[in-house]
C-alpha cells in the first residue's frame, strides 16, 4: 500500500504530471507577460505545450562527433532530478518526503539539471557547446554563493525558534516556523535575504539578463546546439520545470504559513504565489534588460546579492 | 544599477497591445505603394523602352510572326523585379502601372510572371518599291 | 490521440532559422521587423532560433553567391526533417539585379528544393507573415504525408 | 643549535648539494637530541651480560640509544638517496642551482 | 590465532617485497603472482579482523617479540589495532590490492619492473605498519620506510620531464617533516620515558608541561607535512604528476590518509587537548585554507594529473575540517569523507592512468573527444567526477553533507559557506576536465587511442561500484564501519585498557572515561524507500527515452547522398566542420578574468624552488608552536 502512495506521489501530485502542467503553464504565462510588457500580443498561454509536442514529433539527429549514449541520457538525468526535487518541496505543510535536512539535498539536486545541461552540451562535441559550457559553469558558481548564504540565513532564523536554537536544514521546520510567526518576509531581518533570493532566480532559471549560456545570438543556443527533436523537448521541459520548482521553493522559504487544510486549495494558493513571484522577478527583468557579459554577471552576483544575504545572516546571527 | 524602462514596461502592461491583427484584418497598402505590376497590353506599342531601363532585366519581349502582323508578348517576371517603377515612368504610353498589391506569395515561380500580348499590325509594305523610298529622301 | 496532438502542435509552433546568403540586408531587417510589437509574429508561435538543429522553417534571403553556396547547402542539410524552405525577397528566386555577376551562378532552387517564394524587393512584413503562414501549412501536410 | 643551523642552510643555500648537507645537519642535530635525552648523570654504558648484573649499578637509559641507532641509519639512507637524485638532476638539467631547477611550478 | 593477524599482514607485505627482490627479475608472471598473493592475503587478513573488532568492539594488542609490559610499564613495541586503525588499515589494504592488479597491465611497457614491485610492496607494508602500530617511534620508522618508497617511485619514470625534480623536492620536504616528528617523539620520551601511545595518553591526562606542548607543535607540523596540508603542500602536485598513475593513486589513497591518521592519533589520543576550543579553531582554519587553495589552484591547471593532485589536497582539507570539529557528527563526516576520498580519487587517478596508457599525454589542451574511443573510461570518469563533486546518488554527497551539518551546528558558518563554495568549484574543475579530455572534438593525438585492456578496467569498475554503493547505502556503511571508528577515537579508555591491563586507565584518570554518546540521529538520512522510488523514476525515465527515442530514430530516412553527408556533421554555422576543440586552458574565462590578480599571485607563489617550500614549512612550524604556547594554556 505504501508503494502505491509513493507511486501516486511521484507520478501525479507533487511529482511528474503536476509539475509538467504547472511548469509549462508558468512558462507560457511568463512569455505572455513579457510580450504584453512590450505592447505586443504574445504567444497563447499553451505555447510551451505546442513547442514541447512539436519537438516530440521532430526527428532526432545525433551528430557523428557526439558520444551517443551520454547525448541522450543527459536530458533525462536533468528531468529525473527535477522531479525528485519537486517531491521534497512542501506545499503548506504537506510534503511528499519530509526528510530531516533537505535544504542541502535541494541545493545539490538543483545543480544536477545544470550539470546535465553541461554534460549534454559537452557530449555533443561542438565548439559552440564548449564555450556555452564554460559560461554555464561560471553562472552556476556565481549564483550558488548568494543562494547558499540566503538559505543558511533562513535555516538559522527558523532554527532559532523552532528546534531549540540549533540550526535547521529541514523545510518542514521552516514552514512550521512560518505558520507560528507569519511568513518569513514580514520579519525585517529577512528582507535582504528575500531580495538576494529574488536576484538569484533569473540566473538560476537562465532567463534573459543572465542567459549567457544559451545566448541565441552569439553562440547559438550554447550547449543545446546539437540537440533536436526529443532530447531538445526534454531540455525545454527542464527549463520550464526549473522555473516552477525554484519559484515554489522560494514561496515555501519566504511566503508560506499554515494554509488551509485541503491540499488542492493549498496547491492553488502556492501556485498563484509562484506566478506572482515569477512575474516579479523573471518576466519584469527579462522584458527590460539586455544580456550581460560573463564576468560582469560574476562580478554582479558576488557583490550585491551576496552582501545582502550576508547582511541578513549577521542580523539573524545577532538573534534579531 | 538602474533598470531603464521599468516604468514604461509596467504601465504598458495595462494598455492594449498595439499589434495589428494582420491576417485576420486585411490591411490596405499605403497609397503610393509600388506593388505588383499591371500591364495594359492594349496601350503598349512594344517599343522595348522599359526593357532597356529595367535594372534587373525582369522584362522580356517575345515576338511571333503571325499573318496579320507581329504578336508581341511582354513578360514581367515579378521574381526578378525590384519594384523601382522606372519602367512605369519611362513607358511613353503609360502601359505599365504598379498596383499596391503586396502579397504575391506563390509556391512555384511560374505564376510570378505578369504578361500581356498584343498584336502589332505592321504598316502595309509595297513589296517591290521599298528600296525606292529610301532613295527619294 | 497522441499523434493528433503532435499534428496540431506542428501548426502552432513553427521555429524559424534565417540564413543570409549574401543579401543586401533589406529583407533581413524586414524579416526581423515581423517579430517587433507592431507585426507580432510571435502570436502564431514563430520563434527565431540560433541553430538549424532547432528550426522547422528555414528562411533564405539574398542571391546564393558562390561563397555562401556550400554553407547554405550544409546548414539546410543539418535541419531535422519535416522542414520547409522559404525564399525571402526576389534575390533567392531569381538573383534580382545581381543575376549576371561572376559570383551568382544559379538561383536558390538549383541547389535546394524551395517551397515558398515571397517576392518583393524587401517584401512588406505583412507579405512575410502571409508567406510564413503558407509555409506552416506546407509543414503540416509534409508532416502528415511522411508520417 | 645544530638543527637551526641545518634549517638555515636548507632554506638559504641555492646549490642543491648544500641543501643535502643542510638536511643531514638537521638529522644529526636530532640524533644528538635523542642521545642527550637518555642521559642521566654518572650512569655507565648499558652493556652487560646476564650473570654479572649488580643490583646497584646505575645505567644510562638504553632506550633512546636504540632509537638513535635506527635514526642514524635512516639519516644515512636519506643522504644517499638525495645525493643520487642530485647526480641524476645534474646530468638531466645540466645544473644544480635550485633556481634553475624549477620547471614544475604553477 | 586472531592475535597474530595484524603482524602477519605487515610481515607478508614485506616478505613479498623481499621475495620480489630475489625472484622478481626472472619473469613478469612470477612477479605478478608474488605481488598479487602478498597484497591479497594481507587484504584478506584485514577483512577477517573486521568481524571481531568492528562488531564486538574488541581491541587486539600484540607485543612484538612478546615483551610483555613489566609492572605495567611498556617496554617493547606494542601493536595496537582498534576500530579506528582497522578502518584505515581496511582503506589501505583495499587500495593496495586494487592498484596492484591495475599496475600489472599499466606498467608492462616499463623496464626494471621488479624494482617497481619491490618498492610498491615496501610502500604498502610501510603504511600498513604505520596504521597498525601502537608505538610512536615505530610509527616514525614506518613513516620513513613509506616516504622512501614513495620518493623512489616518484622518480621511477625518470624520462618524464619533471620526475627527478619532483622526487628531490619530495624527499627534502618529507625528511624535514619526519625530523620534526622525530624531534617531537624524543621530547615526549624525555618527558614521559615511554614510547607506547596508550601509556602516554594515560600519563598525559590533563598535565601538560611546556615541553609536551612544544613536542605537540613539532609533531603537528610533521604530520601536516605528511598529509600535505596547504602551507606545506607544494611537493604533492609535482610528485603526483610525475609518478605512474597506479602509484599516484596510492599517494592520494594512502599516503595522505596516513598523515591524517597520524593527526587523529596525535590530537585525540595523545593530547586530548583537542577539546580545547583554541586548538580546534587552528585545525579548522588550516582545513578551510587547504580546501580553498587546493580547489582554486586546481581550476587553473592544464595537466590532468596535476589537477587531480590539487583536488586531493582540497579533499584532505575537507577531512581535516571534519575531524577538527571534534563533535561525534563532525568526526563521522571526516572519516566518511576519508573513505569516499580514497575511493573516488583512486578511481580518477586510474582513469588518468588509462588516458596516459592509451594516448601518451595528460595535457588537457592536447586531448579531446576520447569518449568515442574509450567509452568505458569515460563512463567511469563521469561516475568519479560526479561523486567527487558530491551529486546526490553518489558517495561524495553524504560525507560532505555531514561535514556541512556539523560545521553549521558548531557555529562555524563561514566554514560551511566556504565548504559549499569549494564543492561547487570542484564541480567546475571536473566539468573542465570532462569537456577537454572526454567530450569535444577528437584531437590529432587521440586518433589511435584504443580502449584500455581488461586487466586495468576491472579495478576501475570495482572502484566505481564501491563509489555508488557507499553513496546509496549510507546507513549501513556508517553503522558497521564509521561509528565504531568514531567511538574509538573519542573514547580512548578502552584503547588503554586493552593495551596494558584493565583498570589502568581509571587509575590515572581521576574520573571514569566518558563514553561519548554516538546516538546522534543521522540527520536527514534517506530512508530506504527513497531508493525504491528513485529506481522507479529512473526506470520510468529509461522507458520514456527508449519509447520516444525509438519512434524517431528508426524513422530517420536517408535522403540523397549529396545533401545527406552533411546532415550529421556538427553545426559550424555552415563552415566545413574542421577541428576546433574548446577545452583545457580556455575554459572559465569569466572566472579567471575576475580573479586574475588572485590567480596570478597563486601561480607565482608556487615558485617551484625548493628553498621557498622549506621556508613555508618552517614558518608553519613556527606559527603552530607560537599559537600553542600563546593560546592553549
Amino acid at each position: 500500500m505504501l508503494i502505491l502512495k509513493y507511486l501516486f506521489y511521484i507520478f501525479v501530485f507533487p511529482g511528474f504530471l503536476f509539475c509538467f502542467f504547472a511548469g509549462l503553464i508558468l512558462a507560457g504565462i511568463d512569455r505572455k507577460i513579457v510580450a504584453r510588457m512590450q505592447k505586443r500580443i504574445g504567444p497563447p498561454i499553451l505555447q510551451p505545450f505546442y513547442d514541447f509536442f512539436k519537438l516530440m514529433g521532430k526527428e532526432t539527429i545525433i551528430p557523428n562527433s557526439a558520444a551517443k549514449r551520454t547525448f541522450i541520457a543527459a536530458p533525462v538525468a536533468g528531468l529525473i532530478s527535477l522531479v525528485t526535487i519537486s517531491l521534497f518541496i512542501p506545499i503548506f505543510k504537506f510534503s511528499a518526503f519530509n526528510a530531516v535536512a533537505d535544504v542541502i539535498v535541494i541545493i545539490y539536486l538543483l545543480t544536477i539539471p545544470a550539470v546535465s545541461l553541461i554534460i549534454g552540451g559537452s557530449s555533443s562535441g561542438s565548439p559552440y557547446a564548449g564555450v556555452g559550457i564554460s559560461r554555464e559553469m561560471v553562472s552556476i558558481v556565481s549564483y550558488e554563493l548568494p543562494l547558499i548564504i540566503a538559505l543558511l540565513a533562513v535555516g538559522k532564523k527558523a532554527g532559532m525558534a523552532v528546534n531549540d536554537g540549533m540550526v535547521t536544514f529541514s523545510l518542514s521546520k521552516i514552514v512550521e516556523y512560518q505558520s507560528l510567526k507569519g511568513p518569513m518576509l514580514f520579519h525585517w531581518s529577512m528582507i535582504p535575504a528575500f531580495l538576494a533570493m529574488l536576484f538569484v532566480i533569473p540566473c538560476e532559471v537562465g532567463s534573459l539578463p543572465f542567459d549567457i549560456a544559451e545566448a541565441e545570438v552569439e553562440i547559438c543556443e550554447g550547449p543545446l546546439v546539437e540537440y533536436s527533436g526529443f532530447p531538445l523537448g526534454i531540455y525545454k521541459l527542464n527549463y520550464a520545470l526549473k522555473i516552477f520548482i525554484f519559484s515554489s521553493l522560494f514561496v515555501t522559504l519566504f511566503l508560506s504559513g499554515n494554509g488551509t487544510g485541503i491540499i488542492l486549495f493549498d496547491a492553488a494558493i502556492q501556485y498563484v504565489l509562484c506566478i506572482i513571484v515569477v512575474i516579479l522577478s523573471v518576466s519584469l527583468i527579462r522584458a527590460v534588460t539586455a544580456r550581460l557579459r560573463v564576468e560582469q554577471m560574476l562580478k554582479f552576483y558576488w557583490t550585491y546579492p551576496t552582501a545582502l544575504s550576508i547582511l541578513s545572516l549577521i542580523l539573524v546571527w545577532l538573534g534579531l | 544599477m538602474n533598470f531603464p524602462f521599468v516604468k514604461e514596461a509596467v504601465n504598458s502592461l495595462f494598455k492594449k497591445p498595439s499589434t495589428e491583427r494582420y491576417p485576420f484584418v486585411k490591411k490596405e497598402a499605403p497609397l503610393g505603394y509600388r506593388g505588383r505590376i499591371l500591364f495594359k497590353s492594349d496601350k503598349c506599342i512594344g517599343c522595348g523602352m522599359c526593357i532597356r531601363v529595367c535594372a534587373p532585366g525582369a522584362i522580356t519581349k517575345s515576338t511571333k510572326k503571325t499573318d496579320d502582323g507581329e504578336e508581341i508578348t511582354m513578360n514581367f517576371f515579378m521574381g526578378r523585379c525590384t519594384f523601382c517603377q522606372m519602367c512605369a515612368d519611362f513607358c511613353p504610353r503609360g502601359a505599365i502601372e504598379l498596383t499596391n498589391e503586396f502579397s504575391m506569395i506563390t509556391e512555384d515561380k511560374s505564376n510570378l510572371n505578369v504578361s500581356g500580348t498584343f498584336i502589332k499590325k505592321l504598316p502595309p509594305k509595297q513589296q517591290a518599291g521599298s528600296q525606292t523610298i529610301s532613295k527619294q529622301v | 490521440m497522441f499523434k493528433k496532438i503532435i499534428e496540431k502542435s506542428f501548426e502552432k509552433s513553427p521555429w524559424l532559422f534565417h540564413i543570409n546568403a549574401g543579401s543586401c540586408n533589406a529583407c533581413d531587417i524586414e524579416f526581423v521587423a515581423t517579430l517587433t510589437p507592431r507585426y507580432d509574429a510571435e502570436r502564431f508561435g514563430f520563434k527565431l532560433t540560433g541553430t538549424p538543429r532547432h528550426a522547422d522553417i528555414i528562411v533564405v534571403s539574398g542571391p546564393v553567391t558562390e561563397q555562401s553556396k556550400d554553407r547554405v547547402i550544409r546548414t539546410i542539410a543539418q535541419v531535422p526533417n519535416p522542414k520547409v524552405i522559404v525564399a525571402l525577397g526576389s534575390c533567392p528566386a531569381s538573383g534580382n539585379i545581381f543575376a549576371g555577376s561572376y559570383s551568382v551562378l544559379h538561383t536558390l532552387d538549383y541547389y535546394v528544393p524551395v517551397d515558398v517564394y515571397v517576392p518583393g524587393c524587401s517584401p512588406k512584413p505583412e507579405a512575410i507573415i502571409d508567406g510564413l503562414y503558407k509555409a506552416v501549412e506546407i509543414l503540416k501536410n509534409k508532416r502528415r504525408d511522411n508520417k | 643549535m645544530l638543527i637551526v643551523l641545518g634549517i638555515y642552510t636548507v632554506v638559504t643555500k641555492k646549490n642543491l648539494i648544500k641543501t643535502v648537507i643542510g638536511l643531514s645537519l638537521i638529522d644529526y642535530g636530532v640524533n644528538l637530541l635523542i642521545v642527550s635525552v637518555g642521559f642521566n648523570a654518572g650512569g655507565s654504558a648499558p652493556i652487560f651480560t646476564f650473570n654479572e648484573i649488580k643490583p646497584d649499578t646505575f645505567f644510562v637509559d638504553p632506550v633512546p640509544q636504540a632509537l638513535t641507532l635506527t635514526s642514524i641509519v635512516i639519516g644515512a639512507c636519506v643522504t644517499a638517496m638525495t645525493l643520487s637524485l642530485v647526480i641524476k638532476i645534474k646530468d638531466k638539467y645540466g645544473t644544480i642551482d635550485a633556481d634553475k631547477v624549477r620547471r614544475l611550478n604553477g | 590465532m586472531m592475535q597474530h593477524y595484524p603482524v602477519l599482514s605487515i610481515i607478508i607485505l614485506f616478505l613479498g617485497a623481499f621475495l620480489n627482490a630475489l625472484f622478481g627479475g626472472k619473469s613478469s608472471i612470477v612477479r605478478n603472482i608474488i605481488t598479487f598473493l602478498s597484497t591479497g592475503t594481507s587484504f584478506l587478513l584485514i577483512l577477517l579482523l573486521i568481524k571481531p573488532i568492528m562488531l564486538e568492539g574488541k581491541v587486539i594488542s600484540y607485543w612484538m617479540g612478546n615483551w610483555i609490559p613489566v609492572s605495567d610499564w611498556a617496554i617493547g613495541i606494542g601493536l595496537e589495532v582498534d576500530q579506528l586503525s582497522l578502518f584505515f588499515a581496511l582503506l589501505v589494504s583495499f587500495t593496495v590490492f586494487l592498484s596492484g592488479i591495475y599496475s600489472f597491465k599499466y606498467m608492462e611497457n616499463d623496464d626494471t619492473l621488479d624494482k617497481y614491485y619491490v618498492l610498491y610492496l615496501m610502500l604498502s607494508g610501510g603504511v600498513m605498519g604505520f596504521v597498525l602500530s601502537g608505538d610512536i617511534f615505530n610509527m616514525f620508522v614506518m613513516i620513513e620506510i613509506f616516504t622512501f618508497a614513495a620518493v623512489a617511485l616518484t622518480a621511477f619514470r625518470n624520462y618524464i620531464e619533471g620526475a627527478l625534480e619532483a622526487a628531490f623536492k619530495y624527499i627534502v620536504i618529507g625528511s624535514i617533516g619526519s625530523s620534526f616528528i622525530l624531534a617531537g617523539t624524543t621530547l615526549l620520551y624525555a618527558q614521559l620515558h615511554t614510547l607506547n601511545m596508550a601509556q602516554i595518553a594515560a600519563l598525559m591526562h590533563k598535565n601538560y608541561t611546556p615541553i609536551t606542548l612544544f613536542s605537540l607543535g613539532l609533531m603537528f607540523t610533521g604530520y601536516a607535512v605528511k598529509s600535505f596540508i596547504v602551507p606545506c603542500h607544494a611537493a604533492a602536485p609535482d610528485a603526483y604528476m610525475t609518478a605512474p598513475s597506479s602509484i599516484s593513486m596510492l599517494f592520494s589513497g594512502m599516503v595522505n590518509k596516513a598523515g591524517v591518521y597520524g593527526m587523529i592519533r596525535l590530537l585525540y589520543m595523545l593530547f586530548q587537548s583537542i577539546n580545547l576550543p583554541s586548538m580546534q579553531i587552528l585545525i579548522i582554519i588550516l582545513g578551510t585554507i587547504t580546501m580553498f587553495i587546493g580547489v582554486t589552484m586546481a581550476l587553473i591547471q592544464n595537466d590532468f594529473k596535476r589537477l587531480l593532485a590539487f583536488h586531493s589536497i582540497s579533499q584532505i582539507g575537507y577531512v581535516i575540517t571534519g575531524i577538527g570539529l571534534s563533535t561525534a557528527l563532525g568526526i563521522t563526516g571526516g572519516l566518511y569523507h576519508a573513505l569516499n576520498h580514497t575511493l573516488f580519487k583512486g578511481l580518477l587517478f586510474l582513469c588518468a592512468g588509462a588516458v596516459f596508457y592509451s594516448v601518451g599525454t595528460t595535457d588537457l589542451n592536447k586531448l579531446g573527444g576520447l569518449a568515442k574511443k574509450m567509452p568505458h573510461t569515460a563512463l567511469i570518469f563521469l561516475i568519479g567526477a560526479f561523486s567527487i563533486s558530491g551529486l546526490p546518488p553518489f558517495n561524495g554527497f553524504v560525507s560532505k553533507w555531514l561535514i556541512y551539518q556539523s560545521a553549521y551546528e558548531e557555529g562555524f558558518v563561514i566554514v560551511t559557506i566556504i565548504a559549499l563554495l569549494v564543492s561547487v568549484l570542484t564541480l567546475a574543475s571536473f566539468i573542465k576536465v570532462t569537456q577537454s579530455v572526454f567530450f569535444g572534438q577528437l584531437s590529432k593525438e587521440c586518433e589511435n587511442a584504443k580502449e584500455v585492456p581488461i586487466g586495468m578496467r576491472i579495478p576501475m569498475w570495482i572502484m566505481a561500484f564501491m563509489c555508488f554503493i557507499t553513496g546509496i547505502l549510507p546507513q549501513y556503511v556508517t553503522k558497521y564501519l564509521i561509528t565504531p571508528a568514531v567511538s574509538a577515537t573519542l573514547n580512548i579508555g578502552k584503547y588503554i585498557d586493552a593495551m596494558l591491563k584493565d583498570g589502568y586507565a581509571e587509575k590515572y584518570f581521576k574520573e571514569t572515561v566518558p563514553v561519548p554518546n554516538i546516538n546522534y540521529k543521522l540527520a536527514g538520512y534517506w530512508r530506504p524507500e527513497y531508493y525504491l522510488i528513485l529506481f522507479i523514476i529512473i526506470l520510468l525515465a529509461f522507458t520514456l527515452t527508449v519509447l520516444a527515442g525509438g519512434i524517431d530514430v528508426n524513422r530517420r530516412s536517408i535522403v540523397s547522398k549529396e545533401i545527406e553527408d552533411y546532415k550529421y556533421d556538427t553545426f559550424y554555422s555552415g563552415e566545413k566542420s574542421e577541428y576546433s576543440q574548446v577545452g583545457g586552458a580556455d575554459l572559465f574565462w569569466g572566472l579567471k578574468y575576475d580573479f586574475r590578480k588572485y590567480f596570478n599571485f597563486m601561480h607565482s607563489a608556487h615558485s617551484g624552488v625548493v628553498n621557498d617550500y622549506t621556508l613555508w614549512i618552517i614558518s608553519t612550524a613556527a606559527i603552530v608552536i607560537a599559537y600553542i604556547f600563546l593560546l592553549v594554556p
